[in-house]
């Protein structure tokens, strides 16, 4: 079992999809869908096996593949998984697997679509396995192109036109890795002197404590990477893209990139960042401990301004970001504990929002909060999606956005008392305008204009169920999740013990 | 054995509403006699293993001191572990029979009161849901614990309210408490947090025995703050004045909800919070003074919006929230017995009289002003009797529930401070007014022609009785049997009845009930007049202060304004520094290329330049031309 | 005396000769295709027996011809293009002009001008070679008599470029002069860093600037390439530019490696201009051939940027970025020609719903503008990284830096030719038709972007072998 | 004494002159006969150097002869491209070849 | 006095060079510059002769003056009619200031490398045979240049034939 290369399975199913998709007619458009979900169904069954065969106890990299590949680079097509992030992985399968579904009802070209769709998919997952640097990056960009040809063939224009709005996406995100790519050169050149140069994670990590990397350069290195990984993630002021981007896509899209795509950044942020340049992060903690709280209160205050459903997911998804920076800001086990089990749950949640808002759009053809209402009299499931969302979002206990932020709060409120106590402080706003969408738009008097409006039901039912079963099984046995993060935790736990975490600010109050 | 079994098995009494709840809400939604069954069926049970928790805690001597408590990890990471588990002393097993009898006694009561309604089913798995979570709460072993319940008590408490969403107001209300209760959450967990840091546990049964360790060592500074901040939780969930705004809205609810959640259990989850953290304020005195004031003004405040309001379930509101005061109060002056004995005799007899207000909105449907009412003691005789059993009980009249509870809240606040007991009295004597005026113009007095009143259904009226004998002995009978040397902090307190203080409230509640009799039932004194006369106190009391349109204001104003602002902004700044950076490249394209005339001289030009550039560059580098151009000879 | 060296060079004249014959030969009014067959047939035998050559490094009279490996990397560079140039032109230049004999011989005559300046060793070779090719470009650019474009590209390009040659010239006539010497090894063995040889290093990199197109020396080339018939302006992009690169970094590593200080700080400035330059105009246009200029100038740029390096690595880089850059570019220009083929004009407009009319041709156009722009995991993110991790190793990570920042911004610009052809409906219902060979060119083009970026071990081994033997 | 300063300073001369003339000169015939006066500077200096610095081998000399073959070249299809321009739209002046542009 | 002669007549030649180059790009009559410029060659082999570059001064006056000049002269003459409609000269030269800056700064940065530059003066014994020398040196050592400028005409020829010959047919 050991040499099964599962994770190279589990890579490539969805790419045979793409493969076998490109030869099907174009006409084909039930067995195009059919053969996308089945493709993503293997892959997400693969992975919830990985997920339960994943040895907690132990701990570490495991499902490990390393065939060498550029050797005159040190690139070697490094895969392995660990708690940090199985737990992504499986979450880009769950949502991949949604989006599959979510975008059943697309007819133009759905050829296109799906091939795209899974070419997002894989890149995501591969961003996920590897544990190469190179490979990381291979797969890093992958996902921005066929993004930008998705909005702008089966987007929508609302505010801002769909070609505006990908362009702003692709642009700033590619501005954004250009910088990331920067920090990797500079990191690639820096750690190992020439003819010993690797890009395996595993490797460079190393190069810090062997002391290659001095502070200066690390802490330059990770500036860059910040930026790339910073805007990824939609931190402050880098978020522009976001709710533009989210807004203009169509459904499956946005569900893609607020629920997956974006944690690259902050995956990226630990396994590149923390793991590799411990000194820098601890130069530019304050920093993004501070953007953090910019974050999560500038952007609920914007969401609160907001009338359009995506925006209002899309900045609110800026601000639960604002969460998981700071819980990595915080530079303690149970705060990055916190950060990535978040990014997971708000992964699941912002998907199933996304998908909701998907279908109250295909069946009323308006997103406007104001022109909506009263939908929980047509549409029950639809209310129950949402609901599930929404609640998550805001953070309630037995659904998974809480422990995340649970665990987030106690370990950074160690380090940054007063930063921390402004996060908190955003769940009250988050409540705000969570329970204003909910109300507007589910409750409230029956409207005639909506009774043609049929519930979801069939295909539209998948997402909802697999995606809401998931935020609750999640919060009410965290365990699963929390366990899984925390056993990834170990590398990371030497390197802080290291680092003698000084806590800044009011953080002197509790010695 | 059967104690036992309920002990050991405690941590059934939450799992069977839960069970409900997914049985009933995936299962049953469209099968409404169904969900009815199952769902009193569990709290049937859930109020049998409590009772016999209840026993087995009496007969296996649980104190407060020697608690039962099981434990199974939730959460556990490096650094943080979190358990789930059952905790049960007295003042839990308290609870938890309080919770599942009027659980119980609720959903018995909705059979009748929600038959035909459409979301049937679904009322049922919200009321199971409420009912686990209420009870995970109580049994909570430590502060996560108590905080992921109390969440989902605010979630049901928002669906609750919320039940009949097509009502515009119904849907304001229930996310109004959602976000109200919200604010208070937030301190509270602020506070756990500062707990969790400071102690490194949130085990209630580890952090009793750290904090006088603490105290001793680093004195009690910090730890009033961080009392404070768990304290705002129970003000924004126990309705204490200045959060309390959102309960009287709540009661857009239906009313058995009002009765459950808004009346008996949910709202005194705040109280029960500052029970069982109780060894952490107990050694904070200047967290305690604040406490109690804070009750106290809240008794006093709600009791005077109480006066003038005219809807049933908003007086009933309004007396929950200044009860909730007295638990507050009591708590503050650090009497857990009399907050916890009253919190008893409060379940018992508010839910008798919500549940009794339910009956008259049921006979009288969309008829909440009581002013629309009025002689209904004939046609409803049994839901006059609860009700007025609720007054009594309210008012204090002995032998009902709320005057041995009442006394002991008076006296133990007597002993601390006087300015406290005044406000205490006079908000006892106002209670009693307004109840009175309540029942008096409700069920006294003419009938309204276009009224077609007619009694509740026997499901509503079965809840009725019960709990109508239970606001009638359960003041006595536990009093009788020493309450307080199970349900107590510290030493067991059992000072019997100071007659004085006693007599001092029965007296004023009897002198409030016949001024609101002759004002209201005689007929000689026109209210209007006297509303009139004091039209400022009268305006500022029904418009409750005003507080409400002070917080839509500074919502508005403060919370919606920075949102504009800060969206303006992000349209206009933001969004333009971005646009503008990107604008550059653009501009600068358009710039450069108008370079590229097409004429080939330019061209030229352009490039001998940039040749000319380059050489002179390179030769002036030169070290020889250098030389020679400084003088020397090579 | 080893002519043997020779033989590919002469093998292509004789090919180019045999071709001019056989056209003479040929009725007037039978097809020409045969004769691009019989070209491509030929050239495809020389490549193969250019492999034969490796090994053999080896000089030729008086070291003025060296056959090296990175002499023969170019050589197969550029033969390569020459190759697809050509299958995925013949429609094009059938349509084109009736002296399709011609055209094919002088573009191989041309293609021979290359390989001379991959093996030039001394300033004459390199300037014969270079005028060699120079000058049948200038005829080629001018060769669509029908378009008043074609033959004012020609004259703007014949006006400028022998100007720039003047230029060179007249630096080489100082490096002769200064050194005594026109071989390469023997100009670094006398070289200092006396005025006139500074003057003379200047006035030549200038020149060179002038061929790769390397701002402000640029100018030339957005008319040029716009106004030239397709295949020629696919070879100036791909193979002339790669034969400046050819000699650039000949003479700049061999001969002038000791003046390293000197020029490059120039050559950093005159590379990040590139970058610049070519991608911020590159924004406004709304021809894909003068789109594809200025982005060749920023790729010029990206190329001239590995020269920082000045080492073994970084030469690699470029000689790489050569390869995916020529390979990214025959699968742009295909497309470009099919579409003209098409409706017989370039504008970005045409490529409107190619994405319907021919979802793999769309789909060939994005992966080439991508890899320019590279991204992975097409060949250009390779490239690049080769590039800028040999330079940050010099120092030189502003540069980098630019260059990554730079070719984000060009993904603006390639995506605005994506968007066109995905999302714009096509202008007419025509049913789409591309030739045989330009598919596969076209598929060609696709699988190597694709492989080079997934699996550039292969590609990066042989640059590195004709890097070092550089040294 | 005239030394190799001296053809150099001609040479250098006539070069500037012929940069002058491809700048100015408005007819593409007249920048062609600038850029052949730039080719003779070159081959002044060529011949001087060779003459100077390299007298025994004649490279400079050498170096001459083919760039006059290629300005030869250079100039016959500069002459049939100005044919052609002139043939398309009846003007050799340099500024009206501005069809394609920005 | 073979010295002073040597220098007059450098003089003369440098003279006639330049100011018949300056000729050729002051005059705004085509055909002036063109037989200016076949003076200027002219000059530039007597420059070739004192040189003693005897080989190459013949095949500047062949080549230059019998062939370039002459096809200047023609194309002059073929391309007279040259309409000057729509040519704004303000507009389109670039302004002679500039231009002269340009060249200027040239003349002068050169002359300054000129007169910094430390020559390695051979002192090597000049070739006399100079044209068979030099056909030796291209038919051996410089072969490879020899048949790439062979190409190099006949390409030219081939490209300057089809470029001329025009689509009439």
């Amino acid at each position: 079992m050991v040499d099964f290369p599962l994770l190279t399975t589990i890579l490539l199913t969805p790419i045979w999809g793409i493969l076998v998709l490109s030869f099907m007619p174009r006409e084909a458009d039930k067995t195009i869908k059919m053969i996308s979900a089945v493709t993503m169904a293997i892959a997400l069954g693969l992975t919830l096996y990985a997920y339960w065969a994943y040895d907690v106890s132990l701990g570490g990299l495991q499902y490990i593949e390393n065939v060498p590949w550029i050797t005159e680079l040190g690139v070697s097509y490094a895969l392995g998984v660990d708690g940090i992030s199985l737990p992504l992985l499986l979450l880009t399968m769950l949502v991949g697997f949604s989006t599959i579904f979510v975008s059943w009802n697309v007819e133009k070209r759905s050829k296109e679509f799906f091939i795209q769709l899974l070419l997002l998919v894989v890149g995501a997952i591969g961003t996920f396995v590897s544990q190469d640097l190179f490979i990381f990056l291979l797969f890093y960009e992958l996902g921005i192109i066929p993004s930008y040809i998705m909005v702008v063939v089966w987007g929508s224009s609302e505010r801002v036109s769909k070609e505006y709005a990908a362009m702003k996406l692709t642009i700033y995100l590619l501005l954004g890795s250009a910088f990331m790519l920067a920090g990797v050169i500079a990191l690639y050149v820096n750690a190992f002197p020439a003819g010993m140069r690797t890009f395996s994670m595993q490797v460079l990590a190393q190069a810090h404590m062997m002391g290659n990397l001095s502070e200066d350069v690390q802490v330059f290195t990770f500036f860059l990477l910040l930026l790339g990984f910073g805007s990824t993630l939609s931190m402050w002021p880098f978020y522009s893209w976001a709710p533009d981007g989210y807004a203009a896509a169509p459904t499956g899209v946005s569900m893609l990139h607020a629920g997956v795509l974006k944690k690259i950044g902050g995956y990226g942020l630990i396994r590149i960042g923390l793991l590799i340049l411990p000194l820098g992060v601890k130069f530019w903690a304050p920093f993004i401990a501070f953007f953090a709280v910019v974050n999560v209160l500038y952007a609920a205050f914007v969401t609160i301004a907001q009338k359009d459903l995506k925006y209002i997911v899309g900045y609110s998804s800026i601000s639960h970001m604002g969460y998981i920076l700071i819980g990595f800001a915080a530079l303690n086990v149970i705060s990055i504990d916190g950060a990535i089990a978040n990014m997971f749950a708000h992964g699941i949640m912002s998907a199933l929002f996304f998908a909701m808002i998907g279908l109250v759009y295909d069946k009323t053809n308006t997103r406007q909060v104001l022109s909506l209402g009263g939908l929980a009299h047509q549409m029950p499931r639809v209310a129950t999606g949402f609901m599930l969302a929404g609640m998550s979002s805001l953070g309630l206990p037995g659904l998974a956005g809480f422990i995340p932020e649970f665990t987030t709060f106690v370990g950074a409120f160690k380090v940054y008392p007063l930063h921390t106590l402004l996060a908190i402080s955003g769940i009250v706003f988050t409540a705000l305008y969570i329970l204003r969408v909910l109300a507007n738009v589910l409750f409230g008097p029956r409207r005639a204009e909506f009774d043609t409006c049929r519930d979801a039901s069939g295909v539209e039912l998948v997402s909802l169920v697999l995606l809401g079963t998931v935020l609750v099984v999640v919060g009410v046995f965290p365990q699963l999740l929390m366990g899984m993060v925390n056993s990834g935790m170990e590398p990371v736990m030497a390197l802080l013990v290291k680092l003698h975490v000084t806590p800044t600010l009011l953080g002197g109050v509790f010695q | 054995m059967f104690n036992q079994y309920a002990l050991s098995h405690a941590a059934l009494i939450p799992l069977l509403p839960a069970m409900s709840f997914i049985i009933v809400g995936f299962f049953l939604r469209r099968l409404p006699i169904l969900a009815a069954t199952v769902s009193v069926c569990m709290s049937l049970i859930s109020f049998a293993l409590s009772l016999g928790v209840g026993y087995g805690v009496i007969a296996n001597n649980i104190t407060v001191d020697n608690p039962l408590i099981q434990r199974i990890p939730w959460l556990s990471i490096s650094g943080l572990t979190v358990d789930m588990g059952v905790y049960i002393d007295p003042i839990s097993a308290m609870m938890l029979v309080i919770v599942t009898l009027v659980a119980l006694m609720v959903q018995i009561y909705s059979i009748g009161y929600m038959r035909g309604d459409a979301g049937f089913g679904r009322f049922f798995a919200y009321l199971s849901l409420f009912a686990s979570a209420m009870l995970g709460l109580v049994i909570a072993v430590n502060f996560v614990q108590l905080f992921v319940f109390w969440e989902l008590v605010g979630l049901c408490s928002y669906l609750l309210i919320g039940y009949y969403f097509h009502k515009i107001s119904a849907r304001e209300a229930a996310k109004k408490a959602f976000i109200t209760t919200r604010i208070g959450d937030f301190g509270l967990l602020v506070g756990i947090l500062f707990l969790q840091i400071l102690f490194g546990t949130l085990d209630f049964q580890q952090l009793a025995s750290n904090v006088p360790l603490y105290v001793a060592e680093h004195g009690t500074n910090l730890l009033t703050i961080v009392a404070l901040l768990l304290f705002l939780g129970p003000i924004g969930k126990s309705g204490q004045f200045p959060l309390h705004v959102w309960l009287p809205d709540a009661m857009e609810g239906p009313t058995p909800v009002s009765a459950l959640i808004h009346a008996a259990t949910m709202v005194v989850a705040g109280v029960y919070l500052v029970a069982r953290a109780f060894f952490l304020f107990s050694v904070l005195p200047n967290a305690m003074e604040v406490i109690a004031w804070i009750g106290a003004f809240t008794a006093c405040f709600a009791a005077s919006i109480a006066f003038t309001q005219r809807d049933i379930k908003r007086i009933l509101a309004y007396s929950t929230v200044s009860q909730l005061g007295y638990m507050m109060l009591a708590l503050g002056v650090g009497s857990v017995t009399a907050s916890m004995f009253h919190l008893m005799t409060h379940a018992f007899f508010k839910a008798l009289m919500f549940l009794a207000a339910g009956a008259v909105l049921h006979g009288l449907p969309n008829k909440n002003d009581i002013f629309e009412m009025g002689g209904l003691r004939h046609k409803m005789p049994v839901t006059f009797a609860a009700m007025t059993i609720g007054v009594l009980a309210i008012s204090g009249i002995p032998p009902f529930a709320g005057f041995f509870s009442k006394d002991e809240i008076l006296l133990a606040v007597s002993q601390v401070s006087m300015p406290l007991y005044t406000i205490a009295v006079v908000t006892s004597f106002m209670t009693a007014f307004y109840m009175a005026r309540l029942l008096i113009v409700v069920f006294c007095g003419s009938e309204k022609p276009d009224n077609q009143p007619h009694e509740a259904p026997m499901s509503m009226r079965i809840p009725l009785v019960v709990l109508g004998v239970l606001a009638v002995i359960g003041g006595y009978i536990p009093y009788a049997n020493h309450f307080g040397d199970w349900v107590r902090f510290g030493s067991a307190s059992h000072e019997g009845l100071h007659w004085g203080i006693a007599a001092t409230s029965t007296v004023l509640s009897i002198l409030a009930i016949s001024l609101a009799w002759y004002i209201y039932g005689s007929g000689k004194v026109s209210p209007d007049k006297l509303s009139r006369r004091f039209s400022t106190l009268y305006k500022l009391s029904f418009h409750k202060y005003y507080i409400d349109e002070f917080y839509l204001w500074l919502n508005h104003t403060f919370v919606d304004g920075l949102g504009k602002i800060l969206y303006w902004l992000e349209l206009h700044f933001v969004e333009g520094i971005v646009n503008g950076i990107a604008g550059l490249p653009v501009g600068l394209g358009d710039l450069v290329r108008k370079s590229q005339t097409g004429k080939l001289q330019r061209y030229g030009l352009i490039m001998f330049g940039a040749m000319l550039i380059l050489v002179v560059w390179l030769v002036l580098l030169s070290p020889l031309f250098k030389g020679v151009l400084s003088g020397g000879d090579y | 005396m080893n002519i043997a060296l020779l033989t590919s060079e002469i093998a292509v004249v004789i090919l180019a000769l045999l071709i001019i014959v056989f056209d003479l030969l040929m009725p007037r009014q039978e097809a020409r295709r045969s004769l691009g067959y019989f070209a491509v047939c030929g050239l495809l035998g020389i490549l193969v027996y250019t492999f034969n050559q490796h090994g053999a490094s080896a000089t030729v009279y008086h070291g003025f011809f060296v056959v090296d490996k990175f002499a023969l990397f170019f050589k197969q560079l550029f033969i390569v293009a020459t190759i697809l140039t050509l299958l995925f032109s013949f429609d094009y230049i059938e349509g084109l002009t009736h002296n399709t004999g011609e055209f094919y011989a002088l573009l191989l005559l041309s293609l021979v001008g290359m390989m001379v300046m991959a093996s030039a060793n001394d300033l004459l070779t390199v300037f014969v070679g270079l005028e060699l090719m120079t000058i049948i470009f200038y005829i080629l650019v001018g060769f669509d008599l029908r378009s008043s474009k074609s033959s004012e590209a020609g004259t703007k390009y014949l006006i400028l470029g022998s100007a720039a040659s003047a230029v060179l010239l007249y630096g080489m006539s100082w490096v002769y002069g200064f050194t005594g010497s026109i071989v390469l090894s023997e100009i670094a063995a006398h070289i200092t860093a006396s005025p006139a040889m500074l003057l003379g290093l200047g006035l030549m990199l200038a020149g060179f600037c002038f061929k790769m197109s390397i701002v402000p020396f640029h100018m030339w080339a957005p008319d040029v390439y716009e106004g030239a018939p397709i295949p020629v302006t696919a070879m100036l992009a791909m193979a002339s530019k790669a034969a400046g690169v050819a000699v650039l970094l000949r003479v700049f590593l061999v001969a002038f490696a000791d003046l390293q200080a000197y020029w490059l700080t120039i050559v950093s400035l005159l590379a990040g201009l590139s970058m610049i330059v070519g991608i911020i105009v590159a924004i406004w246009q709304t021809n894909t051939k003068r789109m594809l200029a200025y982005s060749s100038i920023a790729q010029a740029g990206y190329i001239l940027s590995g020269l920082l390096a000045a080492d073994a690595a970084g030469v690699k880089g470029m000689l790489f970025y050569a390869v995916l850059y020529m390979v990214a570019n025959v699968g742009a220009f295909a497309v470009t020609t099919a579409v003209n083929n098409q409706y017989g004009s370039d504008k970005i407009d045409d490529l409107s719903g190619l994405s319907q009319k021919s979802p793999f041709l769309a789909v060939v156009m994005t992966v080439s503008l991508l890899s320019m722009a590279g991204l992975p995991p097409m060949a250009g993110f390779v490239g690049k990284m080769y590039i800028f991790m040999a330079i940050t190793d010099k120092g030189y990570f502003w540069i980098a830096m630019l260059g990554l920042v730079m070719s984000m911004v060009s993904v603006y610009y390639y995506m605005l030719v994506v968007k066109v052809m995905y999302s714009k409906e096509a202008k007419n219902q025509q049913e789409f038709t591309a030739s045989v060979s330009l598919r596969i060119v076209a598929l060609i083009s696709l699988i190597a972007t694709l492989f080079i970026g997934i699996y550039p071990g292969p590609l990066a081994e042989l640059a590195n072998a004709a890097a070092r033997s550089l040294w | 004494m005239i030394g190799l300063v001296h053809f150099l300073t001609v040479a250098a001369i006539v070069f500037a002159i012929g940069l002058y003339g491809v700048l100015s000169k408005r007819t593409i015939v007249g920048i062609l006969m600038s850029i052949e006066l730039m080719l003779n500077a070159v081959n002044i200096n060529l011949i001087a150097f060779s003459r100077f610095i390299t007298p025994e081998v004649l490279t400079g000399q050498i170096f001459a002869i083919f760039t006059i073959t290629v300005a030869a070249a250079e100039v016959a299809v500069g002459m049939a491209m100005i044919f052609r321009v002139y043939y398309d739209r009846n003007t050799v002046h340099a500024a009206r070849l501005d069809e394609m542009r920005w | 006095m073979n010295e002073l002669i040597y220098t007059v007549a450098f003089y003369i030649f440098a003279a006639i060079t330049v100011a018949a180059a300056f000729g050729v790009v002051t005059k705004s009559n085509l055909v002036h510059s063109a037989l200016l410029l076949a003076l200027c060659f002219i000059g530039v082999s007597g420059l070739y002769v004192l040189l003693q570059a005897d080989f190459l001064a013949a095949v500047q006056i062949l080549i230059y003056n019998g062939a370039i000049a002459i096809v200047f002269v023609l194309g002059t003459m073929l391309t007279r009619r040259s309409s000057r409609h729509g040519t704004n000269d303000t507009e389109v030269n670039i302004p002679s200031r500039v231009v002269t800056l340009v060249s200027g700064l040239f003349v002068v940065v050169t002359l300054g490398v000129i007169a910094t530059t430390p020559w390695h003066y051979s002192s090597g014994v000049i070739v006399e045979d100079t044209p068979s020398l030099l056909a030796q040196l291209i038919l051996t050592d410089y072969m490879v240049v020899m048949e790439a400028a062979a190409v190099l005409l006949l390409a030219a020829m081939i490209g300057a034939i089809v470029l001329a010959k025009g689509v009439e047919e």
